[in-house]
């Protein structure tokens, strides 16, 4: 049998295979170069890029759960200049597509930022989280509202020409009505989930583990509600979707593409096996071998319901 | 890099702290006193993240099969103190598991003929041995002083001693060694010439660096944080540098550019 | 020493202590009597009660994942007739106190339901479940619309004279303005959270794990969504709270507690160890002794922050 | 009830199929074939939930301790299919596994002097062999009959005939005894006077029903289904009554009210 045919394409941007690298969690790529053939992935995403450098939260910021972790890193991240400048140069002499994620405090600064990158070389997309506060509007979560996203996704997409795809937020009443305003807003794909908004309580000293208080659940014990959204959305919305959310083996990704999804991202997995990117792609493409399956894109959304 | 380690023994050396010695590749050999691994304890998703610690030792051995040649191991020193180390406690010789090493900047050694002063609280003795080891190697002068609640927080002096080292112990209840804090015992002996490594609980670090800064003498701390990745990427672990404000924040990561600090790198309370 | 105190009341409902066992993962009571002791625990939530028995959904009906499980049992439960008939007098010369879990496909089922229960021996107080579908309303979860519990919990409350707690879905946006809307309704307490919306998929079948697709995410996979949620309506709603989401230990209880809590819910773990919430209950006791604190009530919402 | 037991021993009886045997308490005795227990594979959350055996033998032993009297012992024959099975599989002599047991409704054994018929597909076989002690004990005429679909499925067959038991196989690629369905051998052996026993596959447990209401034979099943509470609560693992329809629901709960239900009791597809 031929190998099968592991590329797909989100929005104009062509992969060898489903899996990407999920933002924050793979650091500006390099830091991985060790572990793994940063040229056998689908794509990376970069670490959350703000217009200014940001210092994020104070420590600590990560604490264990069970089945996931939290963490509340505060966007650090060296501002777009910087990584134009001390990370991308890197990334640009590996053959894997880069997408850059990005947010901003104000609205203001979601369009100045994407305009920043537009025209980059060696930016093959945009990434949006609008998981983030609006500092402007009293702290409102853009990704929480629809006409604060429909803003966001508006504004970036007049000044960008990039692919864009928009990040969503598990924490509302309903992921469609999400999904939707941002596709109507000009969004050319959609990923989800980014984390579930959680706590951790330090019994013995009676505060928080986290000095942010609160944080972001990732990791397999999120999976579940990240199958239901990609699995809602993707009955819902026409526009490719970017599975999220506990995906461990090539069998978790492959659930998400049944479930809709063209193409997963491999967040917390990345922090347990530095090379997981790899493996999992590599699991999918042996899953379709034992299958007989030519092609992965014959998977997307076939799940029977 | 990344390999899979089979355990060669654990032992519990006093209640509650082990000393566990792993099959290693040859490229361990090359690795430097102060740099950590990153030990996934199971193939489970609980505990998920894999816990970090110090290189104790690492050293080349005879496996007792014919024909076969040297190997190295390494080899860490830990407490248990929850469950992924309650769990790393109940290994075997012959068990396997997943390791990322050698991760992070390890110590300065400094310049021949100095006085080497190690500093170790509890089981912040681990990382010291191996450093007092290669010290050893290059024929310096290293006094060891090791603090704890009580004797059984005090590892492995024997050990030391072995290798030369003139070793100083001081507990807080006095079952081992002068009754007060390490400190104490260390601060007549620092004089211009000597250089200090210190690894142990913040507090100790804290007026070690005090101290330190006092008397004009290089000091090298060896930082914990709690750590995701290890190797740089999810900035769970840093720590406030020097010059760190809320408006010109200056984070380091204890994972890449630790974890061991010079002392005036980072900010103490 | 004496041994601390660990009584609590919500709502006029008297409890030996904080742990009380979730609606629909402790059956009506006697299934769990061989396991421990029914007069060691604070109070018993029956499974959840409707107008008319209800069959509940095909099989399968559930599902482990990672550090949690997916349950779509739909509801099956005997009617309350028959619970009043068949449940009740068993229950009865059980010590400790009985809360009726109640939900309605239709708003005037809820008051009907409650009506029902009203003046009834035997049951101190009713949770009312609002995270169903209102089959007249095209679906729409009474749970998450704050209008729509609005109106559940004011028609319970005129058809009840007995404590009425309000039981909230996680599945919203903003909990608070739930908690909110609940406590002007007329609720005298809260309690947090029943599961979160997930999904499973069998990847060699191409189907959905469950019958029903989606199911609800217990265990302790979401307890740090439920600690952040209890914690936030804590600081905004001055009702009672009941913690629930992954309770396993005494210290999972004492840090809901902390969170605000003044009891707390214990569901999956008792389909781990049917003697889970008697252990609980122990757990935390141990724990004050050591800590040498005397009563239990000292620790609801003692987190410093 | 609840209890730990101790494993006293796990062996491999074939590629996949264990057999393990541990200690129980003096209330097992009591117990009947057919009815199961669940078994908590460790401490840890993954996997989180119990998992379900059916009884394969019980009975008392003399453990090899100066002056220890008669014990009693469960055993559980069990198929690795996924996680907990597997870890399962890893248990040694001396570990420790919390169990709930006896849980259910087991055979009806019916009245003396019938010919009583065993039918059993694969790991099936595992609550018959208690079942045929029983019948034995009794002084009943028993007769095995077992599937699989390679001679690796047929299980234990010396222990049933070393009971006394006439034993028929079949297996799908005739590696071992007849090739085809074990209901096609069992077929001409129905006879009034007879009554079944079957535990298996569903589809096998179906064939077996509608064989045995055409020939007018009481047939027991002991039935499978995704379980979390085991004791009737969560009603996770109900199935549907002979009666169920939409409008007249009527669930079964196979952890309570079955595993064993007379074939008519419920409803084949
Ligand atoms: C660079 C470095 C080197 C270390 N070297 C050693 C060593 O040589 N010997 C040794 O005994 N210990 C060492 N530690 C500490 C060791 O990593 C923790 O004790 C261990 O991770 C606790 O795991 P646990 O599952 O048993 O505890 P948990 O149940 O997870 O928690 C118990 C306590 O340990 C802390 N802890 C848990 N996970 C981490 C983590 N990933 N990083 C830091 N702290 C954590 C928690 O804050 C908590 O207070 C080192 C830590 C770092 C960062
Ligand atoms: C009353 C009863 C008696 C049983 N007796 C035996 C026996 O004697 N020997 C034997 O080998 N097996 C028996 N089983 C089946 C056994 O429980 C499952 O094979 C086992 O739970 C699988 O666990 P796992 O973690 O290895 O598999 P998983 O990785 O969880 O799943 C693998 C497969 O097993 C099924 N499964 C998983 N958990 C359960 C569960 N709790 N209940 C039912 N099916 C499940 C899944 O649907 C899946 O297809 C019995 C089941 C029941 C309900
Ligand atoms: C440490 C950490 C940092 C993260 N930083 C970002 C970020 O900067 N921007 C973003 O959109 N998502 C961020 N995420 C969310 C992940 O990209 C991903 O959506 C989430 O972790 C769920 O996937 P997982 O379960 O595979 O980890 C971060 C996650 C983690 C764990
Ligand atoms: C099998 C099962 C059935 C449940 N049935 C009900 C119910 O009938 N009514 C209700 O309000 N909550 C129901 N719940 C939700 C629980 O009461 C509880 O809110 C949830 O499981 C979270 O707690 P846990 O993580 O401790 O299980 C059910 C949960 C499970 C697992
Ligand atoms: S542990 Fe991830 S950056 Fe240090
Ligand atoms: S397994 Fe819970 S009712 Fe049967």
């Amino acid at each position: 049998m031929q190998r099968p045919d592991m590329s797909v394409a989100i929005a104009g941007i062509e992969m060898r295979n489903p899996v990407m690298t999920a933002s924050g969690t793979f650091g500006y790529g390099a830091e991985f170069a060790d572990y793994l053939n940063l040229e056998s992935i689908g794509a990376m995403i970069t670490k959350g890029l703000s217009l200014k450098p940001k210092a994020g939260n104070p420590t600590p910021r990560i604490v264990e759960t069970s089945g996931g972790m939290l963490n509340a890193i505060g966007l650090q991240n060296v501002g777009i200049d910087a990584f134009i400048e001390q990370k991308l140069p890197y990334l640009k002499n590996v053959n894997t597509p880069v997408i850059a994620n990005l947010y901003g405090n104000t609205l203001e600064e979601y369009g100045e930022v994407a305009s920043r990158l537009d025209g980059l070389a060696g930016v093959a997309g945009i990434e949006v989280n609008i998981s983030c506060p609006n500092v402007k509007q009293g702290g409102i979560v853009f990704g929480t509202d629809p006409s604060a996203a429909q803003e966001v996704v508006s504004l970036v997409k007049k000044n960008t020409s990039k692919p864009l795809i928009v990040k969503l937020s598990p924490n509302v009443t309903d992921v469609v009505v999400m999904a939707k305003a941002c596709a109507d807003a000009g969004a050319d794909a959609l990923s989800l989930i980014n984390t579930l908004t959680g706590m951790a309580i330090d019994l013995e000293r009676r505060r928080p583990v986290l000095a942010n208080v609160t944080g972001g659940l990732s990791g397999p014990a999120i999976k579940p509600v990240a199958l239901r959204m990609v699995w809602q959305v993707a009955k819902a919305v026409s526009l490719p979707i970017i599975g999220i959310g506990g995906i461990m083996t090539g069998r978790d990704a492959l659930e998400f593409m049944l479930a809709g999804a063209t193409a997963v991202q491999v967040g917390t997995a990345s922090f347990l096996d530095p090379s997981a990117a790899q493996r999992i792609a590599r699991e999918m493409e042996e899953y379709l071998v034992e299958h007989d399956i030519a092609s992965v894109r014959s998977l997307v959304g076939a799940l029977e319901v | 890099m990344q390999f899979k380690a089979m355990v060669l023994s654990n032992v519990e050396l006093s209640p509650g702290y082990f000393r566990m010695k792993m099959t290693a590749p040859q490229e361990l050999a090359s690795s430097a006193p102060g740099q950590f691994l990153m030990l996934k304890v199971n193939d489970a998703i609980d505990p998920l993240l894999r816990r970090p610690f110090g290189l104790f030792d690492v050293g080349s051995f005879l496996p007792e099969y014919a024909g076969c040649g040297a190997q190295i191991y390494c080899e860490i020193l830990y407490k248990v103190v929850g469950k992924g180390t309650k769990l790393l406690s109940a290994l075997h010789h012959g068990d396997l598991v997943d390791l990322l090493a050698p991760l992070g900047k390890g110590f300065d050694l400094g310049p021949a003929g100095e006085e080497k002063v190690l500093v170790g609280g509890g089981v912040g003795l681990a990382p010291l041995y191996y450093l007092a080891k290669e010290l050893k190697n290059r024929g310096e002068k290293v006094r060891l002083f090791a603090g704890g609640r009580n004797r059984d927080d005090i590892l492995c002096i024997t050990e030391f001693e072995r290798l030369g080292v003139e070793t100083y112990v001081a507990t807080d209840d006095g079952t081992l060694g002068e009754r007060g804090f390490v400190t104490q015992v260390l601060e007549p002996h620092l004089a211009p010439g000597t250089r200090i490594f210190a690894c142990g609980p913040t507090p100790m670090l804290n007026a070690v660096a005090k101290m330190a800064q006092k008397s004009g003498v290089p000091c090298q701390v060896s930082m914990e944080a709690y750590m995701a990745c290890g190797v740089g990427a999810c900035l769970g672990c840093v720590m406030k540098g020097a010059n760190h404000t809320e408006e010109t924040p200056d984070y380091r990561c204890v994972c890449k550019d630790g974890p061991v600090f010079d002392s005036f790198e980072l900010q103490w309370s």
